[in-house]
Parts: structure tokens; C-alpha cells; sequence
């Protein structure tokens, strides 16, 4: 469902402007959604878990800022060294929100915030530049040609992360957890752990996505991804994932982010005016949802 | 030169007939006075020259402007010509890199890295800002004057992690130094935005009372949020400045219930930067022959106080400001 | 339209027209037939029972009655007129309510509000509502059954058994809702209720048939056999015939059920043989926690021991507690000479825990997932090779215990919240038994909603369970069935274990002993 | 008040309490009518949200109807742009456009049974498009003598804004306490499957509980159209999330079905009061955000303590 509402997209884009349906045009698509993916897809296990992760691009502006301080010391391994402290954050807030018993949205709302002003003060409040791109350039790179690696790079998050799932019970007890965490919790699944790696993942993810964005803008910078949440949130939902939990998978939040993408760089780009933009931004997202939501897995729409 | 279409980049370089232009204008919103007159301002160049202005917006959004960015770069990019406003200084590389790929032809205006030189790329023709440190020492001075000398001030600043808030911050510091007998009470942030000024002003308002006597903000919108605050509290001494000169701005200079404020000029900014890559891309003017110190340059700015507002209040765009020949009449000299 | 069509206009309707009658009624799920062309009738001022094995219909049957199910076949008459019933609000006019087998209760409303919602009547005047005469109306309601909630209280607040006196204080609105004689379907309004209870809702069905006709579900032969006139029977989706009640016997409707002479044996009386062991499996000394204090227990391997108490006595928590799911103050818990980390629902497991909660619905299964993901819940070694889950190896397995526990389901994917509650109850039980290395069972009311067939099956299972060294500890469904599983038997009241009975095969105490004991 | 509603007042004493022991300029009598003032709007944004919260949905769309309201209210009064003079009407109209928007919202909801996150949040797209289109790049300043004078003009030292928030959270109490309307949303919000057993047809309340919060957030926008003495397309700016914390702050739980106007109110001036405390104690700018999500969390956290069970259900 979620690839027709692709499809049907693309082609409404193509019609309002022949000239975007070109092989540029998509692979420029393509790159463009690739950190949207993937901040999509982490945050999209919290979300099958019942609950919700808003700090991953307030997380993800903290991680270019990371990345660019920590580059002159670790080169190579700073990578490796920002997507392991943003999964740490991660799992914090994880621990944070099954000890406490705060809810996720609170855990997490008060992480976007202390996580900006983290980024702020560190960065000193400006952008970073990232003078040495060669750790970064892979991910500028193409594969065959034309797929965009920080695509290609997406996609295996979300191939691995969905294998993993499958193949382990962790799939089974993240949709029970989502489904009906008093159930799951008595029928001795570890909820508390499944819920921690989730986030866990999640911050992982807002640390890849941020290297993405540093490979693109060459700099590191404490708001750099903030208006990211939305659009993720907004992707994971068009993708028909339930919001509610339980039901849903990774591919699906790919699907939404590339919906999302193509509405936030196709309108203006095929000429609909800003403010008519929004008003169709408004209502295609939500027919889009329309489309792709499995009402027979979720009952009660909240 | 007129074989439009098969050449590279380089072939194509000056060699565009007009009609195959494309301008594109990019700014943050529309639902904001001095962003829309910019986006009008480039509507007329383009009128002028029989073309029609692509208007872009991105929300204040860093990845949406290079979400844009790149998928405009994806498509025809030979004759495309862009007058850009970076959200933020870290925006601006990218776009630069990406129109010098693509073979575009690109003004930015406002942000810029400071060691990103403009001389060191072909496409990148120019980079027009106000020195922003200037603007905010010229308002902190007359803010300085307005009270009398001496006497105790706060500072709303803009979005902590823009060049411009920073620059016109600093300006105002270089500007307290020089007044020593005005003390800053406070600063805090206002993120530009006319509703947080008016929150924050009212607090630091009964945090510092009737110690306070003037309020020095990093641009009219929050200036306007101060005086409305002051309204509220019923006071009606408190000298505000500001920078901008949106006509709100002006109305309240006018009235004299605001003290002073910069001038910068949104439709000559909007038409400025399509009408430089217009020359080069007809070939008019070629990218050699711009002077090092036009290729990143502050433009002209005023200080607006009662005395010299009724000049400002319907700015009106020149045509002959953006003929080939007069594109850098407005410079006050190279950016340090 | 069909309405007007069935009798020349102006003719009255005969009045000895049934109240209800139902005609060749069917209904698809996918992958089943849940009602075959069921034909029934039920006639004026009479209490029909509903017999049936898990799964044979009954509740789609019911639900279809008040508009809930839509028929894909068949016809529905009210009062000798055809009727479509296309909501529960058409079937309430037609005055036809229902209590349903799961509880339907808002939590976070008072007991009030629940009772007259959907038809406050005057409790709402233009949107607005007048909490006294709410508070009244609903008094009313409760008056007639004889219950002394508080209308106001809200009814999260009030016990499982409360709550199903809260359920049929609000069907019984039916009345006020009509001209006509209603018609009330009670399913399995028993299952949770004690004795006592029970009698005033029998006394208050009772008064019902004076005026009204009553449908009647129950597990519970001997009790349908009591209060009903008649008994129809349904098995695998057709009516297979009834009986008049006053002279049939338990085991004769149990033949009708499952079309075969079947036992109707419950609780196989002799216990099988036990190794003797001088330690207890489980030691509990002092357990004190909210609701129960200085809980001391022991229950040996292969024992069955049964807790007995009135409502708040607190058993349920002590469970609740054993299993890691209740917070503790005080006392050690001993399983097998380790001591027990009451921290967590996962270490109970791990220790060989099993738990079978009462409230099945929220939370003894994940109702949007299959039944085989369900039964692998918990131990997910059974399906897994280290890590890695193998879906054959999970199918072989799951597909054995839903043959072994006879488990009505198209097949294992489907969602467990599609099958019959009494189906669901032996997923849930089967959970713990997949993995074979259950040491402890926790169970609370089993065989809740479970059928004649299904409960000695599940009795057998624990017996057979318990031969194999599996300590239980049974919170029953009713005292009988306390006495009749249980090697000893353990009084609580007020959050104390106040006595110990001793159950041995040969030495049963009776259920009047107990009861003694209890107060 | 059961213990468990407890938490969310006694943490707003506290933290009240440790910012007038820090600032003297806290706990001057000027600073707490300050401090009602400047949580007026996100009162009455908080009373929209409320209800919809305690349905179990979620609302996003404050942001977009307040941009709306924003602007048609100034453009409908007296005001530089056009020659309209309206006066309470024009409120009164910008309000319904609230409504309307909100409406637009349920009915997506309940007709393309579209999660209320996802309508909202093209509603609220929807509404700054909208506002972007009446905006139409001049800015409307309003010249209106009453609607301006609702932020100036003081009763009792606090701002006639303020008693409209008041009387919002009166509205919203009577509401939730005395009109099926409201007792329904909590309803839903407990079991919404259950309340369609009873024969009860959710989506007419659900669609009326959406525009009711889009009248509040109308109204909200009409408010801070009066405080900044021009309409703005961004009136709304960050008020969604804002309005969500400050009523999860007061308890109201996400997946509905408890906590109610009172709570919230108590939450916003929970989130008011820190705004307030920080600038007064001087913490820089650049932490402000950060403290103030830690002590959000904390706040929450020590409210749950008490009543946390084993098995309890955090989302
Ligand atoms: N919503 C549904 N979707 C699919 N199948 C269903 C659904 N509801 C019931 N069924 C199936 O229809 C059959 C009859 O179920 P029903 O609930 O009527 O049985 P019952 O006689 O009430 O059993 P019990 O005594 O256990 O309550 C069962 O096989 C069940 O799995
Ligand atoms: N959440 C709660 N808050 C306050 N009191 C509670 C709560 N849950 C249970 N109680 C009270 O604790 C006591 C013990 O309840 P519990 O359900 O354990 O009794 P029980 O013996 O299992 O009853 P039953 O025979 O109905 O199963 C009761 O008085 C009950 O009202
Ligand atoms: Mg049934
Ligand atoms: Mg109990």
C-alpha cells in the first residue's frame, strides 16, 4: 500500500511537471530522503513498541556537531565513535524511560531539548566546519553510477534491522510489547530490554543519519537536523506503521520517508506556490495515510 | 556563441540566450515582510528582463533549503541562476559545492563561513551581506545616545547559532565598551521571533524594573515584540532599537515610539543577486572581470532615526541598480 | 422494508408470536464457519439456556442478536415481525440487550455512568448531565439486583465480580428502554461470580421471566439446568436440538454438545502418585504486600494447592506476587532451595514460573498476534536454535499442542482475538507447557469460560502436570472445583492465610467446611 | 484529588518555592501576575488539547489554526490592510475558523479513519497555508482600540487576556465535569470499543471534541494577535508541542482516559513558571532549554514514584 501511494505520487509530480521524472531528478530524490530513512526506520521500532521518539533530530544535530569536533582527533573512527555515543544517549533515554516509568514522549521531549542545549554550548553556538572530507566521502559516492551510497547505506539499516527482527524473537516481543504491554510483561517477555535496545537503535540511527548529513554539508551544526522530527515522525505514519504500536515494519517507514521527500522537495520544485504547498503538503500526507493504513490489524484509530 | 544546448558547463559559461534563463529565488518564508518584499524585489528584476522569478521557500528548515537545493540542481542546470539565502552559515558550502558541479550560476546573501573564500570557486559569483557588527554597533550606539549616556540596558538576541545574531551581538558589545556608563542587565535569546520578545521582555521587565531603559534587540521583529511588552506594561520610557527597518519598524520611528533601526534592503536584495548572475550568464559581465572585492562585499547600510525616516518608509527599486554596469554601486567595501 | 412485506398491513401481530425467533442464521469468518443455518426460538416469559462447546457459536450467535454481527444468511423476528438489526442501539429499541462474555465497561467512568450509558434518559438533559438523578437511575438498577456499589464509585475501582454486577444492573436499563417485553442475553455472566452472587443473579432472572425472556449462556451444566425452561444446543455452528430443562441431566446436554457419549467427569477424583519429597518446591515465608500480609505457604512437587477466599481476600495479589507482577514489603520466597527474585515477571519465568492470569483479555494474550506467536511468547528457546527463530521448528511444535489441547483455530497464524474464549484460555495455558521445564503454575480461575469438554481436559492436563512433578497453586472458579483439584487447601481472608485444609482424594472436605472458614 | 493526582501541584509548589528562595525578582507580587499573563495562551491552547488528549488522540494541529485565526482576526478588525472594522465579530469569526479547522481534522479522522496525528498535522499544514495566502506578504497591524486593549487593559493587576484564560479553564471544567460531551471524551478515552457496545456513536463526539480544541486554539490565536498588535502566519509557533508537555506535565495521560482541565492548568504553570524562574535566576540562554527539559523530566518522574506499579503500562 505504502508503494502505491509512492507511485501514485510520482506520477501526479511527473504529470504537474514533465521534466522531474528524470534519472537526475530521482537520484537527487534518493540522496535527499537517505537520512530521512534512516532516522525513520530507528525511530520507527520505538514506535512498534507503543511509544514514540522525539529527540532523534535533536540527537542527530548533536551528532554532526560530534562528529565535526571529534574528527580532528579519531579520523577514521569517529564514525564508529558518534553512532556509538548516540546509541548510548539512546539507551539512556531508554533506561530513563522504563525505570522512571515517564512516558516516552516526556522522556524524550525533555531529551530534544537538553540534547540541543548540549549542542549549543559544546559547538559554542555556530557551525563547525569539517575541513578533512575524506572520512566522509564514501557517502557522497554512487553506486553503478547513479544510487546515491548514503542511500544504498539506508537501505541496508533497514534490510539489517528488519533481518535481525525476523530472525529473532525480537519481533514477537516487540509487537506483543506494542500490542498490549501488560500482556506481554506476563507472559515474561522482556519488555524493559526490548524496549531499551529500541531506543538504543534509534540513537544509533540519529548517529548514522548525522554522518549522512555532514557527508552533504560539510559541517557539523547544533540545529542542523531539528526540522527533521516532523518529517520523520510524518514518514513513519504515511508508511502505515500504527502509531499506537504493534503494527507495522521498517519497510514500510522507508516507503513514508521517500512520500514525505518526494512532497517536500517535488511541490515547490514543480512550481506550486508556498502557501498552496502547504495546504497540498496538509492534505496529501493525509490521504496518504488514508491509503496505507491496514485497518484490519488496528482497530480503534486514535 | 549562440549554439545553445550541446556544450559542457564551460562552453555554455556567458553564452545563454535570456529567454533560456532560469531565476530562481530562495528565501525562508513568504509569511514574513521582509523575506516576501525580497521574493517581490526579485519578481521585478525578472520582469524587467521578461522572465518570471521561480519563488522557493523552505520554512526556516536547513535540510528542507538543501532538499530544494539539490533537487533543483538535478534538473536542467545550464542557463539556472539563483539568489540564495543560507539558513544558516553551515548551509551555505553545500549549495555552493552543488551549484558549482552543476554549472549554476549562484548569489548567496547574509550567511557565509568566513573561510569559505567566494574567489575560490567559478559559479559562486558573489556574496552580499550587511556587516552585521556594524549594524549592531550603530544601534547600540544610538541606543546609547536615546538614554542619555548612561543607565542600564537589556539585549534580545537572535538565534544564538546564526552568523548575524552573533555579528550584531559582538557589534553591540564593541558598542558598550565604548559607553561605558551603559550597563547590559540581561541578554537572552528571542530566536528573532516577535512573540518569544514579547514573553521575554516582559519577564526581564519585572526581573530588572524600572532599571531598565533601554532595550536593544538583534532585529525589528523582536524590537516590535519589546514594544509591545512595554505597551502592556504600561511603559513608555524604555528606548528601543532594532535592525531591519521593516515598515512596522519605521511606523514605530515615525510615531517615536522606537528609537532607530538598520536599513537593509529586501527588494533590492531580491533582485540584486538574479540580476549579477543574469550578466554573467548572458555574458554581459564576465566572472573574471568581477573585482575580488565584489565577490564578497558588504552592501550599503543607514541608520534610521526620526531625523531620516520619512526616506526609508517606501523603499522604492531603481532599475538602473541593476544594469550590468552598476551591479556593485551599493558596496562599502570587501567583507574582512 | 422487509418488515411491512411479511403481513398484510393492519393485521396484529399474533400474541403468541415468539419474542424471538431466529431462522437458518449464518456466519463466515475466514477460515470458518461459525454459524451453519442455526435456527432458534425464544418464546415469551421463558429463560432459554444456550449450551455449546467452546467455539460452537454462541457468542456470534448472541452477538448477531443485537445487531453486533451482521448475518451473512438467515432471519431475525422480534415479536412475529422481521427485523434487520444493524446496531446495538436498532437491537435495544427492538429491546434486545446483552451482557457480553468479555467484560464491556469503561473503566474510568463511575459505576453509574456505565450503567445507564447509551440511554441516560433523563440523567442528560441537553448534553448536560444531572449526576443525581444519574446517581438514581443507576440506583435503581442496582437496587433490583440487590447490590450495594456505590453509583459513584468509578468502576476501575471495583472488583472483577463488582464490575459483572455493574454489567447486568446496566442490561436490566433494557427494561425502562421498552414497551415491549424485553429480551436479555446474559453470556456467561457466571464465570466470574461467587456463590452467593450467582443466587442473586438467578433470583434476578427469575423475576425477569415474569416479564421478559431471558437467553442464558453458561459452562456451567447443572446451573443452566437450573434456572433455565428449555436448553438449546449448538454444536459447530447448527442447533443439534434441546431439552426441557426439568428433566434432562448434565451429562445428557454434554452428549448433545460433542455429538458423542462423552465423560462428564470433572475432576477425576484420584491424584496421581507422587515421588515423596521431604523438601517443598516452593517456600513462602512472611510475603506481605499491599493487600495480604504474612503469607506463609508451601507447596510440594506435583501438589496441587488450591487458595480459597472471599472477594479482597487477597489471594489474587499474593499470586500476582509469587510471580514477580505485584511489588512485595517483606518475606523470602523459596523455589527449590534458591530464593526467588520477586523483582520481575522475567526472573520468574526463568526460575520455571508459569503464570495464567483471570483477565485473559488484557492480559493473558496479545490479541493481534497469532496463536502460535502467543503459545512461543514466553518461551521462545521452543522455537528458537540460539538465537534464531525457526519457523518450521515453531510450526511442529505449536501445531502439536493445539492438537493435544484440541485448540478450535483455522490454523496457527491466525489472531488469537478471532477464536472463542475458551480457545484462547488453552493458548494461553498452552505457553507455559511448550518448553516442558514449567516447575511452578500460578493459576488464576483456568478454566474461566472454558466448556464442560475443555474443563476436564484442562483438569486432566494439570493432573497429568502434577504427576509429572509440577507444583500448582490454583485459584479455582468455584468452590467445588477448588475442592475437587486440590491435594490441600488454603483459607485466606483479609490478606491472611488463616487456615490450611487438607483435600486428599479419599477425604474431600465439603464445600459448607470451607465456607466456614472462610468468614 | 486521589494521591496520584498529587504529584503535578506539589511539584509546582516546589519548584515555585526554589526559584523564591534564589530570585528576590521571582517572588515580587509584579512578577507573579508576570508570570498568570504570560501563561494565558498556552492556558487556553492547553484547554483545547486537553480534551483531546483525554481521548487517547493527539493534536498537532494548534501551530496551523492559530496562524489562521491569527491573521483573519486582523485582518477582520480595524487594521492597515483593509477597511473591515468588525470588531467582536471578527473575533468571534476568526474563532469559528478555529472551529472549523478543527472540525476538518475530526471528520478526516473519523470519515478516512486516518490517525488523529497524521490529520492534525496536515490541518495544521492546511492552517499556515491558509494564513500564508491572507498574509500575502504585508503584514496586518491591528489598529483595533478593544482587541488590542484585551492585552493592555488590567483587572485585579492581571491582564483582561488572563481572564479570558480564567474563564477558559472554567468553560473547559464545566465541560468535562457537567456535559455528556465531555464525559464522553474521557470515555473514549477509556475504552472507546466498549462505549460503541453500548450503543453510543463515538465519531459525532469525536468530531465535536476536535472543534471544540479548534475554537480554543482560534481563540488562542485571536489572543496572541492582541498581545503582539499584528497577525502573524507563525502565532502558533511551537505552541503544539508546548500545550502537550504542560498537560502531560499535569498528568493527563497520552493514551487518554485520565488527568482533565485541572491538571493541565497546573501544568502550564508548571512549564510558565520555569520559563519565568530561569530567565529571573539568570541561567544563560544557551542552557536555558536544557534545564528546563531535565527538570520537565524530573517533575514527571517524581510524580510517578508513588504511584508506580509493577505492571504498569508506560507508553
Ligand atoms: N471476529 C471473528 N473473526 C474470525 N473468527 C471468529 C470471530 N469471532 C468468532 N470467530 C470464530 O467463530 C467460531 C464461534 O465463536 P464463538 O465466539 O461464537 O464461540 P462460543 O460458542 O461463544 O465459544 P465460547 O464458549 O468459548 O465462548 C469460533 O471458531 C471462532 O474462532
Ligand atoms: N488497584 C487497587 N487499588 C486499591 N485497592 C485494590 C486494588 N486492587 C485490588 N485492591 C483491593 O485489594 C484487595 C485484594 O484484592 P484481590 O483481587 O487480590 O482479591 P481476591 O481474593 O483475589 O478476590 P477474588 O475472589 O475476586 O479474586 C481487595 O480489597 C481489592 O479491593
Ligand atoms: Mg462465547
Ligand atoms: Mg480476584
Amino acid at each position: 500500500m505504502p508503494v502505491i501511494a509512492l507511485v501514485v505520487l510520482l506520477a501526479a509530480l511527473t504529470v504537474a511537471d514533465p521534466g522531474f521524472l528524470t534519472l537526475n531528478s530521482l537520484t537527487a530524490a534518493a540522496r535527499t530522503s537517505a537520512p530521512l530513512v534512516v532516522l525513520a526506520a530507528g525511530a520507527t521500532l520505538v514506535v512498534l513498541c507503543g511509544g514514540i521518539d522525539l529527540s532523534i533530530a535533536a540527537l542527530c544535530s548533536l551528532a554532526t556537531v560530534f562528529f565535526a569536533l571529534w574528527l580532528p582527533d579519531l579520523g577514521g573512527l569517529t564514525t564508529v565513535a558518534v553512532v556509538a555515543a548516540t546509541a548510548a544517549i539512546g539507551a539512556a533515554q531508554g533506561v530513563a524511560h522504563v525505570l522512571l516509568r515517564i512516558p516516552s514522549f516526556i522522556v524524550t521531549l525533555g531529551g530534544l531539548s537538553i540534547f540541543s542545549a548540549i549542542a549549543l554550548v559544546i559547538s559554542d553556538a555556530g557551525p563547525i566546519r569539517v575541513v578533512d572530507r575524506d572520512v566522509t566521502h564514501w557517502l557522497t559516492l554512487y553506486v553503478g553510477g547513479v544510487v546515491p551510497m548514503a542511500f544504498v547505506v539506508a537501505l541496508l539499516v533497514v534490510v539489517v534491522v528488519s533481518l535481525v527482527l525476523r530472525s529473532t524473537p525480537l519481533e514477537s516481543w516487540i509487537r506483543a510489547t506494542g500490542y498490549s504491554e501488560s500482556a506481554a510483561r506476563l507472559a515474561g517477555a522482556p519488555v524493559d530490554v526490548v524496549k531499551v535496545a529500541a531506543f538504543t537503535v534509534s540513537g544509533a540511527c540519529a548517529g548514522l543519519a548525522a554522518i549522512m548529513l555532514v557527508s552533504r554539508n560539510f559541517s557539523g551544526s547544533p540545529t542542523m537536523a531539528d526540522n527533521l522530527l516532523l518529517p520523520a515522525v510524518a514518514a513513519i505514519v504515511v508508511g502505515g506503521t500504527a502509531i499506537t504500536g504493534g503494527h507495522g515494519s521498517l519497510w514500510r517507514s522507508l516507503a513514508g520517508a521517500l512520500v514525505v521527500t518526494l512532497l517536500r522537495v517535488g511541490l515547490p520544485i514543480v512550481g506550486v506556490p508556498s502557501a498552496y504547498e502547504q495546504i497540498l503538503y496538509g492534505a496529501i500526507i493525509v490521504a496518504a495515510v488514508a491509503l496505507t493504513l491496514d485497518r484490519s490489524k488496528v482497530q480503534i484509530i486514535k | 556563441t549562440e549554439e545553445v544546448g550541446g556544450g559542457g558547463p564551460a562552453a555554455a559559461a556567458g553564452a545563454c540566450d535570456p529567454a533560456d534563463i532560469t531565476l530562481v529565488g530562495q528565501v525562508r518564508n513568504e509569511s514574513n515582510p521582509y523575506e516576501a518584499a525580497w521574493l517581490d524585489g526579485g519578481d521585478t528584476f525578472a520582469e524587467q528582463v521578461g522572465l518570471t522569478q521561480q519563488r522557493l521557500t523552505y520554512d526556516g528548515d536547513s535540510t528542507r533549503q538543501q532538499e530544494q537545493i539539490s533537487q533543483l540542481l538535478a534538473g536542467d542546470t545550464e542557463c539556472l541562476v539563483m539568489n540564495v539565502l543560507p539558513n544558516g552559515d553551515s548551509d551555505t558550502p553545500p549549495i555552493v559545492e552543488g551549484a558549482e558541479e552543476a554549472g549554476a550560476y549562484l548569489v548567496t546573501q547574509w550567511n557565509k563561513p568566513a573561510d569559505l573564500n567566494v574567489t575560490d570557486y567559478d559559479h559562486w559569483l558573489s556574496h552580499i551581506t550587511y556587516d552585521g557588527v556594524e549594524s549592531g554597533r550603530q544601534i547600540g550606539d544610538a541606543l546609547a545616545e536615546a538614554i542619555g549616556g548612561s543607565g542600564g540596558v537589556i539585549a534580545l538576541q537572535g538565534v544564538l547559532d546564526t552568523g548575524a545574531a552573533k555579528d550584531r551581538f559582538a557589534g553591540f558589545e564593541e558598542s558598550l565598551a565604548a559607553n561605558p556608563e551603559v550597563e547590559l542587565l540581561d541578554d537572552q535569546t528571542a530566536n528573532f521571533s516577535r512573540a518569544e520578545a514579547l514573553e521575554v521582555t516582559k519577564t526581564l521587565l519585572t526581573k530588572h524594573g524600572e532599571d531598565i531603559e533601554g532595550i536593544w534587540a538583534a532585529n525589528d521583529d523582536m524590537a516590535l515584540g519589546a514594544l509591545e511588552a512595554l505597551e502592556q506594561a504600561g511603559r513608555t520610557d524604555v528606548a528601543v532599537v532594532g535592525i531591519d527597518a521593516v515598515p512596522d519598524a519605521l511606523t514605530a520611528i515615525e510615531e517615536g515610539t522606537m528609537t532607530a533601526t538598520v536599513s537593509s534592503d529586501g527588494p533590492w536584495q531580491g533582485g540584486i543577486g538574479l540580476a549579477i548572475g543574469y550578466c554573467v550568464a548572458t555574458g554581459e559581465l564576465a566572472v573574471e572581470d568581477i573585482a575580488d572585492e565584489d565577490r564578497a562585499w558588504f552592501a550599503e547600510q543607514f541608520l534610521i532615526d526620526q531625523d531620516n525616516v520619512a526616506d526609508f518608509v517606501s523603499p522604492e527599486i531603481t532599475e538602473s541598480d541593476f544594469a550590468c554596469d552598476n551591479l556593485f554601486s551599493r558596496s562599502q567595501g570587501a567583507m574582512s | 422494508m422487509t418488515t411491512n412485506l411479511t403481513r398484510p398491513p393492519g393485521q396484529r401481530v399474533p400474541a403468541t408470536a415468539p419474542a424471538l425467533e431466529v431462522r437458518g442464521l449464518v456466519k463466515h469468518y475466514p477460515g470458518v464457519k461459525a454459524l451453519d443455518g442455526v435456527d432458534l426460538v425464544v418464546r415469551r416469559n421463558e429463560v432459554l439456556g444456550l449450551a455449546g462447546e467452546n467455539g460452537a457459536g454462541k457468542s456470534t450467535l448472541l452477538k448477531a442478536l443485537v445487531g453486533l454481527v451482521r448475518p451473512d444468511a438467515g432471519e431475525i423476528w422480534v415479536r412475529g415481525e422481521k427485523v434487520r438489526l444493524g446496531s446495538i442501539a436498532d437491537a435495544a429499541d427492538h429491546g434486545i440487550g446483552m451482557v457480553f462474555q468479555e467484560q464491556s465497561l469503561v473503566p474510568n467512568l463511575t459505576a453509574a455512568e456505565n450503567i445507564v450509558l447509551g440511554s441516560e434518559g433523563p440523567g442528560v438533559r441537553h448534553g448536560i448531565y444531572r449526576w443525581n438523578t444519574m446517581r438514581r437511575l443507576a440506583q435503581e438498577q442496582l437496587d433490583k439486583i440487590g447490590s450495594h456499589i456505590d453509583p459513584l464509585a468509578r468502576t476501575d475501582s471495583l472488583s472483577f465480580a463488582d464490575r459483572q454486577m455493574v454489567e447486568i444492573a446496566k442490561v436490566l436499563r433494557i427494561e425502562e428502554r421498552t414497551s415491549h417485553p424485553p429480551v436479555i442475553i446474559l453470556d456467561e455472566p457466571t464465570s466470574v461470580l461467587e456463590s452467593k452472587e450467582i443466587e442473586t443473579l438467578f433470583t434476578q432472572v427469575r423475576r425477569l421471566r415474569e416479564f421478559a425472556s431471558v437467553v442464558f449462556v453458561s459452562h456451567r451444566l447443572d446451573e443452566v439446568l437450573d434456572v433455565c425452561d428449555r436448553v438449546a444446543v449448538l454444536r459447530g455452528g447448527r442447533s443439534v436440538g434441546e431439552v426441557p430443562a426439568a428433566d434432562a441431566a448434565p451429562a445428557e446436554l454434554h452428549r448433545m454438545m460433542i455429538g458423542s457419549t462423552g465423560s462428564d467427569d470433572h475432576y477425576h477424583g484420584a491424584a496421581a502418585e507422587r515421588p515423596d519429597e521431604p523438601r517443598p518446591r516452593l517456600v513462602v515465608r512472611g510475603l506481605s504486600g499491599r493487600t495480604f500480609r504474612d503469607v506463609d505457604l508451601d507447596v510440594h512437587a506435583g501438589e496441587i494447592v488450591g487458595i480459597v477466599g472471599v472477594h479482597g481476600s487477597g489471594r489474587e495479589d499474593v499470586c500476582r506476587a509469587l510471580f514477580g507482577a505485584e511489588p512485595t514489603t517483606a518475606g523470602e520466597v523459596v523455589l527449590d532451595g534458591a530464593r526467588l527474585d520477586l523483582s520481575g515477571t522475567r526472573a520468574a519465568c526463568a526460575a520455571g514460573i508459569g503464570y495464567v492470569p483471570a483477565e485473559r483479555k488484557t492480559e493473558g494474550m496479545v490479541g493481534p498476534m497469532s496463536v502460535a506467536d502467543n503459545m512461543t511468547l514466553t518461551k521462545q528457546g521452543s522455537r528458537c536454535t540460539g538465537p534464531v527463530v525457526r519457523p518450521r521448528k515453531q510450526a511442529k511444535l505449536v501445531d502439536r499442542w493445539i492438537e493435544r489441547l484440541s485448540i478450535r483455530t483455522p490454523d496457527r497464524g491466525t489472531a488469537i482475538q478471532r477464536l472463542s474464549g475458551g480457545n484462547q484460555q488453552k493458548v494461553v495455558l498452552a505457553r507455559w507447557l511448550v518448553a516442558g521445564d514449567v516447575r511452578l503454575l500460578l493459576l488464576d480461575h483456568p478454566t474461566r469460560g472454558l466448556d464442560v469438554g475443555a474443563r476436564s481436559e484442562v483438569y486432566r492436563l494439570l493432573r497429568e502436570l502434577a504427576g509429572q512433578g509440577v507444583a500448582m497453586v490454583l485459584l479455582a472458579d468455584s468452590l467445588e472445583e477448588a475442592i475437587g483439584m486440590s491435594d490441600r487447601i488454603v483459607v485466606m481472608s483479609d490478606g491472611r492465610a488463616t487456615t490450611e485444609v487438607a483435600a486428599p482424594a479419599d477425604g474431600k472436605p465439603t464445600p459448607l467446611d470451607l465456607v466456614k472458614e472462610m468468614v | 484529588m486521589s494521591l496520584r493526582d498529587a504529584g503535578p501541584p506539589v511539584a509546582l509548589v516546589v519548584v515555585f518555592g526554589i526559584f523564591a528562595a534564589l530570585s528576590p525578582g521571582f517572588r515580587t507580587l509584579s512578577n507573579v501576575q508576570n508570570v498568570l499573563d504570560a501563561a494565558a495562551v498556552l492556558t487556553v491552547v492547553t484547554c483545547g488539547i486537553t480534551f483531546v488528549l483525554m481521548m487517547g488522540s493527539i493534536d498537532l494541529s494548534a501551530p496551523g489554526i492559530m496562524g489562521a485565526s491569527a491573521i483573519a482576526v486582523a485582518l477582520l478588525v480595524a487594521n492597515n490592510r483593509n477597511d473591515n472594522d468588525y470588531g467582536l465579530l471578527g473575533v468571534v469569526l476568526a474563532v469559528l475558523l478555529g472551529a472549523g479547522l478543527g472540525c476538518l481534522s475530526g471528520l478526516a479522522l473519523v470519515t478516512l479513519k486516518v490517525p488523529s496525528f497524521m490529520t492534525t498535522l496536515g490541518i495544521s499544514a492546511v492552517g499556515l497555508g491558509v494564513a500564508t495566502l491572507m498574509f500575502a506578504g504585508v503584514q496586518p497591524n491591528v489598529s483595533d482600540r478593544m482587541l488590542a486593549g484585551l492585552a493592555v487593559e488590567r483587572f485585579l493587576g492581571l491582564a483582561h487576556l488572563t481572564w479570558i484564560a480564567f474563564a477558559c479553564v472554567l468553560v473547559g471544567w464545566l465541560v468535562q465535569r457537567y456535559s455528556r460531551l465531555g464525559r464522553y471524551a474521557f470515555a473514549i478515552g477509556g475504552a472507546e470499543e466498549v462505549l460503541a457496545l453500548s450503543g453510543v456513536r463515538v465519531a459525532p463526539y469525536k468530531v465535536a471534541v476536535f472543534t471544540m480544541a479548534g475554537a480554543f486554539y482560534g481563540l488562542a490565536g485571536v489572543m496572541v494577535t492582541s498581545q503582539l498588535g499584528a497577525g502573524l502566519v507563525q502565532a502558533g509557533r511551537g505552541y503544539d508541542f508546548s500545550a502537550i508537555a504542560a498537560a502531560v506535565v499535569g498528568g493527563t495521560l497520552l493514551i487518554g482516559g485520565r488527568g482533565g482541565i485541572l491538571h493541565s492548568a497546573v501544568g502550564v504553570l508548571l512549564v510558565t513558571v520555569l520559563t519565568n524562574g530561569l530567565v529571573q535566576v539568570g541561567v544563560s540562554p544557551y542552557w536555558q532549554g536544557g534545564v528546563q527539559g531535565l527538570i520537565v523530566v524530573a517533575a514527571v518522574a517524581a510524580a510517578v514514584i508513588p504511584q508506580r506499579r509493577r505492571n504498569q503500562v508506560t507508553k
